[in-house]
């Protein structure tokens, strides 16, 4: 498994997955025994469908929730020895329907977690700004309210608003998942380039397996339980899906996987096994 | 209809506004025993009710108490009261605090719960203590709802605090029960008709309040779309 | 005890007549508060004035109400229509705001689809309306049914037979069981009426499974 | 009678409509004239508790109700509030010219139920007090408790200072001298209170009756009122009633009720019973 | 332009949109001048961004919407003369959001429109119940409320209950803009199957340029006002797009639709200009 080789060879940095479980407490076993190391710098993506225990694994990393069993590590300590309200604020977080605070400003909602810090809001609301621009919004929005906002630009505010207390560490869940489709590309877009840029530690948690192809270097597809499938490059996983799960989930037998080169117009474009065009080919 | 013009004679008049049973001291009686219900019944209803609403624990059982009180006849509640505390201001005025707790606990409940619970989820998430929760996230978006509590409460304590004339000298009730007993009708309908002033004015007030706090929690969206 | 030992027949007796003052009041609010939620739904500007009105009719306290309605409406002081007249101007008061909020309530797609698939209007009042309202409207019921019948009380005050009766009556003969017999009778039937009406809003709306379905406003009318 | 004229014809119906107020007291003596009257073989319709004078007076007017127990010198100040009349013979003569056509003043019995003014034992020996005359050697301020109406009553403080020279302040408590007001009198909230002669917390309390010897109350004699659907016989089974009952039975029968909590039917049985009247 | 095209070959059946126009009380312009053929038996999807018209065109065709000026034509009948509440019966509509009757069963959502047409109540359900079989959805489904159904169920009896009275015509607007990606491709490919199997007349409307390209034979493109900026099939759209707008708006610059292949495992992979997977080719 490329999952036990990354173990072995990540050394000591990152976010570290030993073991770990959670038994709710009606009794649901959202996950049994999930191992995976985070290296520091990397994006990893969790995919897999509804109940699998994404949001759930994501959670324990800034203790939203505690492992019943096994113990999650950053950078070699286990989280529980730390201080959940300052661990929290270490660590970047977006959910998936933004959850800005609606009676704040934008650059308020942004300074958020510096201020709790102790910084002066001034400081807080010059540095917000800074962090606007970075995710690609106008100065002119900055003193909105989130209602007044589009969803893709709430996003936006969002990713700032994680970034803010420049945590090492960013947790998505389902960041874009409330956005349309031509939305979610460009803040996909925008996440690249964030990431190229500051070279945070992510996990993302997404429902769209093409999302985390093109986002994390590492995906992890799971089944019910917190169960792996299979971890690795998004290139081997879609060439070599581990089983008929994977391979069903990525799609690798949909005829919009299966493509082939039509000539129109003087221009090769590639079109899927429905004869629908996808791209055009270099 | 000739009572009412009487009633409004009466409340024109100027001599009806003088001395010590004049409307001005009683209305300032009236609106003080309300005050002072709603309040003291804030003391224990609004923590009860923000902790319920912030745990999302013990709601079955506060919504069922709220019913049972809300049940409860205010009349044999005063009755009761009255018998165990005699004449004086006490009676009625922790009967009508009883009055008001049903109100403004549920107000308060649904105020904090209302907040979308996403934002309270990030806000935990960002490192918000739960106490930061409750002040900078919870009670600011629930504050509407909270004072829509408040004025539910407001409304019927002010009509029922006519109540505290049946055991003391206090309040706008006081005409009504005058009244009543010496058959002077106007007089009674004035009376009603001034507490039924009292509470609106009271009502457009808080709801005034309530706007403003609604608004500062939901600002109303503008059309962020391109085409428009 | 030994009071109600004595007098549990009277009890008896006095509980039919409180319902018999208090169902027919919720019942008349109920059928006008409706059809003026729906008024105050249909024509935003008459809305303001249906609220403003209901809560001008709300904050007028009861005892001078039971006066003035025998002169209004011509009827003797003491006859129980002047008492259900009162508890149905109070109930349907506190009702329209409700009523309102249960049309607003009704998913507006929902209401847009049902016309694209050829809903009349009737139709569309009748069939999707009505019942989609019924969740919202029924906890404003609710409310309504318990403050009525413990409101039935004052009735007492000017002579009209209650459990308030045994209030007034205790409270003159210094029997402080037979008031908190009023009292306690007095919920219990406030009680049981939510819990039945609970159970038939249950029956209703099978489509809401076990979820809370609680808004706001119901919570806070009363 | 019977509440609805269409219903009977000429009159002569064979049912009695008896009415009583919304005060046990009078609900007692109304079930003693309507179980005489069912003895007898008359039908009676008992419409009981229905409210005070101003609810049910009109109703008597309208000849909608048949008989009523009422009390003489209250209902003559309802009809004639400025009347001079004081003294019991003065006060029943002015009744009977003072009720309207259709009804009649039937013979008023001995017992007698009537405003009195009371204080407590304690402070009647601290200031050696047994009419309202003394009151004048209190030199504390006395606050006197009762209905609001009082305040501006010939009776109440007004006519305290104009017949006796007293002067008193005024508290109201709504509850006609019901237990609010015993209890604001123990309480020492209030020193004076206006009480019915026959309300059993006077003795149950131990409470002292100051003699009115101004006549600031008119005397109050428990007096049957009956339309003229009560006829010859039916008034003569009523007037035996009246003849028998007196201020003592009427405090007993009120004794029975608040402190032996029975309710009116069975103190009215036992009481005809023990007046072989039944 | 392909449209005009059509227009002149297409014939009498199918939507004519006549020089159609729009103002709303408020004096928004949301169509100025707009014509349209929708050949019978074809598949029409209008794209566009928020705002463009999209809506209030296809709110046309079954009158939720009579235009200012012009006229819609099907099969040569002006909609305004025909009655409104006859002519909804007989065109499907899928909403956005599913629109489904909360206090109904999912069988007798599906039944309505057939119900309301007199049909008997019992024929109605069992009629039914093979629509529900056509989209998918399992006969146990079949007694549930909307609400207990996922998202993805509910827009799939959505689309039984426009089928239920066996229209010409069926009218999409953004069917599956509320449901995540995954779902959605497993709806479009059930479209695709139906629309092989029955063959009706469907105009859709979406945000998704990739969702048009996949469903429709025929796309336009709106500018705000009702303006077509490209008309024609998806591939000539992709291959020569008629300005930069358009060309924008379907991404033929974006990373994602320049696309080259690599080898990996001996599978020849198509990847796109930031060398994320796309599918494999054949
Ligand atoms: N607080 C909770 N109490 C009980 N069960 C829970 C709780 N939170 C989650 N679960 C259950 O645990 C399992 C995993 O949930 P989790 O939210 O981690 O899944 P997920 O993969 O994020 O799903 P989705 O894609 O729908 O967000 C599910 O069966 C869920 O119902
Ligand atoms: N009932 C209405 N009254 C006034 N203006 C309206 C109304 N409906 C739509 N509009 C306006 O008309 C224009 C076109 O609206 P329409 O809903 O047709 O756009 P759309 O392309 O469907 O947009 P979206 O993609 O956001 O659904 C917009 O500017 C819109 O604000
Ligand atoms: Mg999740
Ligand atoms: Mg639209």
């Amino acid at each position: 498994m490329v999952e036990a080789h990354r173990h072995d060879s990540g050394g000591s940095v990152g976010i570290e997955f030993k073991h770990v479980g959670k038994t709710y407490a009606d009794g649901t076993v959202a996950v049994a025994d999930f191992s995976h190391h985070v290296p520091s710098h990397g994006t990893v993506a969790f995919v897999g469908s509804s109940g699998s225990g994404k949001t759930t694994l994501l959670r324990m990393v800034n203790r939203m929730v505690d492992p019943s069993r096994g113990a999650v590590l950053i950078d070699d300590e286990d989280v529980r020895e730390l201080d959940k309200v300052r661990l929290r604020r270490r660590i970047g977080y977006v959910p998936q329907a933004g959850g800005l605070l609606p009676h704040r400003t934008v650059v308020d909602n942004v300074a958020t977690v510096p201020v709790l810090n102790g910084m002066s809001r001034r400081a807080a609301r010059s540095d917000a700004a800074e962090l606007l621009a970075l995710v690609g919004l106008d100065q002119s929005l900055a003193q909105r309210y989130p209602a007044q906002l589009s969803g893709g630009q709430q996003q936006r505010v969002a990713v700032a608003r994680a970034l803010a207390s420049d945590p090492n560490i960013l947790l998505m869940d389902e960041p874009f998942g409330a956005v349309d489709p031509i939305v979610r590309r460009d803040l996909q877009d925008q996440m690249l380039r964030i990431q190229a840029e500051l070279a945070k530690t992510i996990v993302i948690v997404t429902h769209d397996i093409d999302e985390a192809f093109r986002l994390a270097d590492d995906v992890v597809v799971l089944r019910a339980g917190g169960v792996v499938a299979q971890a690795g490059s998004p290139q081997s996983i879609l060439a070599s899906p581990a089983d008929d799960f994977v391979r069903d989930f990525v799609g690798a037998d949909r005829p919009g996987r299966n493509l082939r080169t039509v000539d129109v117009d003087g221009r090769r474009l590639v079109v899927d096994g429905e004869g629908r065009p996808v791209g055009v080919l270099r | 209809m000739n009572i009412l013009l009487d009633a409004l004679a009466w409340i024109f008049d100027p001599s009806s506004w003088t001395g010590s049973n004049g409307v001005g001291v009683r209305l300032a009686q009236h609106l003080a025993v309300t005050v002072a219900a709603v309040l003291i019944a804030a003391v224990p209803a609004v923590p009860l009710g923000v902790l319920v609403g912030h745990t999302r624990r013990g709601r079955g059982a506060v919504t069922a108490l709220a019913g049972a009180v809300r049940a409860v006849p205010t009349l044999g509640l005063l009755t009761l009261l009255a018998l165990l505390m005699g004449v004086g201001v006490g009676a009625p005025l922790l009967a009508l605090v009883a009055l008001a707790v049903p109100s403004l606990l549920a107000g308060a409940y649904a105020g904090i719960e209302a907040a979308d619970p996403v934002a309270v989820d990030a806000a935990r998430a960002m490192g918000m203590s739960e106490w930061q929760i409750v002040r900078d996230v919870e009670l600011p978006l629930g504050a509407g709802v909270l004072m829509g509590g408040v004025r539910a409460a407001t409304l019927q304590v002010v009509a029922t605090a006519t109540l505290a004339a049946y055991t003391s000298d206090t309040g706008l009730g006081r005409y009504l029960f005058t009244g009543l007993k010496s058959r002077d009708y106007p007089q009674m309908l004035a009376g009603a008709l001034l507490v039924a002033a009292l509470a609106l004015l009271l009502d457009r007030l808080l709801a005034t309040l309530q706007q403003r706090m609604t608004l500062l929690a939901h600002r109303p969206a503008v059309d962020a779309r391109p085409g428009a | 005890m030994t009071w109600l030992q004595n007098n549990w027949s009277w009890v008896v007796e006095l509980t039919l007549q409180h319902l018999a003052l208090a169902v027919p009041a919720i019942v008349a609010s109920v059928a006008l508060a409706v059809p003026l939620g729906r008024l105050a739904h249909r024509r935003p500007r008459l809305r303001q004035s249906v609220l403003g009105l209901a809560s001008v009719l709300y904050a007028i306290p009861a005892l001078p109400l039971l006066i003035v309605i025998p002169v209004v409406f011509g009827i003797p002081l003491r006859s129980p229509l002047t008492l259900v007249i009162a508890l149905t101007l109070y109930g349907t008061a506190l009702l329209v705001g409700t009523a309102t909020d249960a049309f607003v309530a009704v998913d507006e797609g929902v209401r847009e689809s049902a016309r694209a698939m050829g809903y009349s209007r009737r139709a569309m009042f009748w069939r999707v309306d009505l019942p989609l309202s019924v969740p919202v409207l029924l906890s404003g019921i609710r409310v309504v049914t318990v403050s009525t019948v413990s409101l039935v009380t004052i009735g007492a005050l000017v002579g009209i037979s209650s459990l308030g009766t045994l209030l007034t009556d205790g409270f003159q003969r210094g029997i402080t069981s037979e008031v908190v017999t009023g009292v306690v009778v007095t919920m219990a039937l406030a009680l049981l009426l939510d819990g039945t009406l609970l159970a038939v809003g249950r029956a209703l709306t099978p489509w809401q499974g076990r979820r809370r379905s609680h808004t706001v406003t119901e919570e806070v009318a009363l | 009678g019977g509440s609805d004229p269409l219903a009977n014809d000429g009159g002569s119906s064979d049912t009695i409509v008896v009415g009583s107020q919304d005060y046990y007291s009078n609900e007692i003596v109304a079930e003693i004239y309507a179980q005489a009257l069912e003895a007898e073989g008359l039908d009676v319709d008992r419409q009981f508790r229905i409210g005070q004078r101003e609810a049910y007076v009109p109703e008597l007017e309208s000849g909608s109700i048949d008989l009523f127990p009422e009390y003489s010198g209250p209902l003559l100040q309802y009809w004639e509030s400025k009347t001079p009349a004081r003294l019991s013979d003065d006060v029943y003569a002015a009744l009977q010219k003072a009720t309207p056509d259709g009804l009649r003043a039937l013979e008023q019995s001995p017992a007698t139920d009537q405003d009195s003014y009371v204080v407590t034992r304690e402070f009647a020996e601290k200031w050696d007090l047994s009419t309202i005359a003394d009151l004048a050697k209190v030199t504390d301020p006395l606050t006197l408790g009762g209905n609001s109406e009082g305040e501006s009553r010939p009776n109440g403080p007004k006519g305290l200072k104009s017949a006796y020279g007293v002067s008193v302040d005024f508290t109201p408590i709504e509850d006609g001298g019901g237990p609010l007001t015993v209890k604001a009198l123990a309480d020492d909230d209030i020193q004076l209170a206006i009480l019915y002669t026959a309300d059993p917390s006077i003795r149950e309390n131990d409470l002292v009756t100051l003699e009115d010897t101004k006549g600031l109350f008119l005397a109050s004699h428990v007096v049957p009122i009956a339309s003229d659907d009560v006829d010859k016989d039916a008034a003569a089974v009523i007037d035996k009633i009246s003849a028998a009952m007196s201020a003592d039975d009427l405090v007993r029968l009120n004794q029975l009720s608040v402190e032996e909590e029975r309710p009116a039917k069975s103190i009215a049985a036992d009481w005809l019973e023990a007046e072989d009247l039944a």
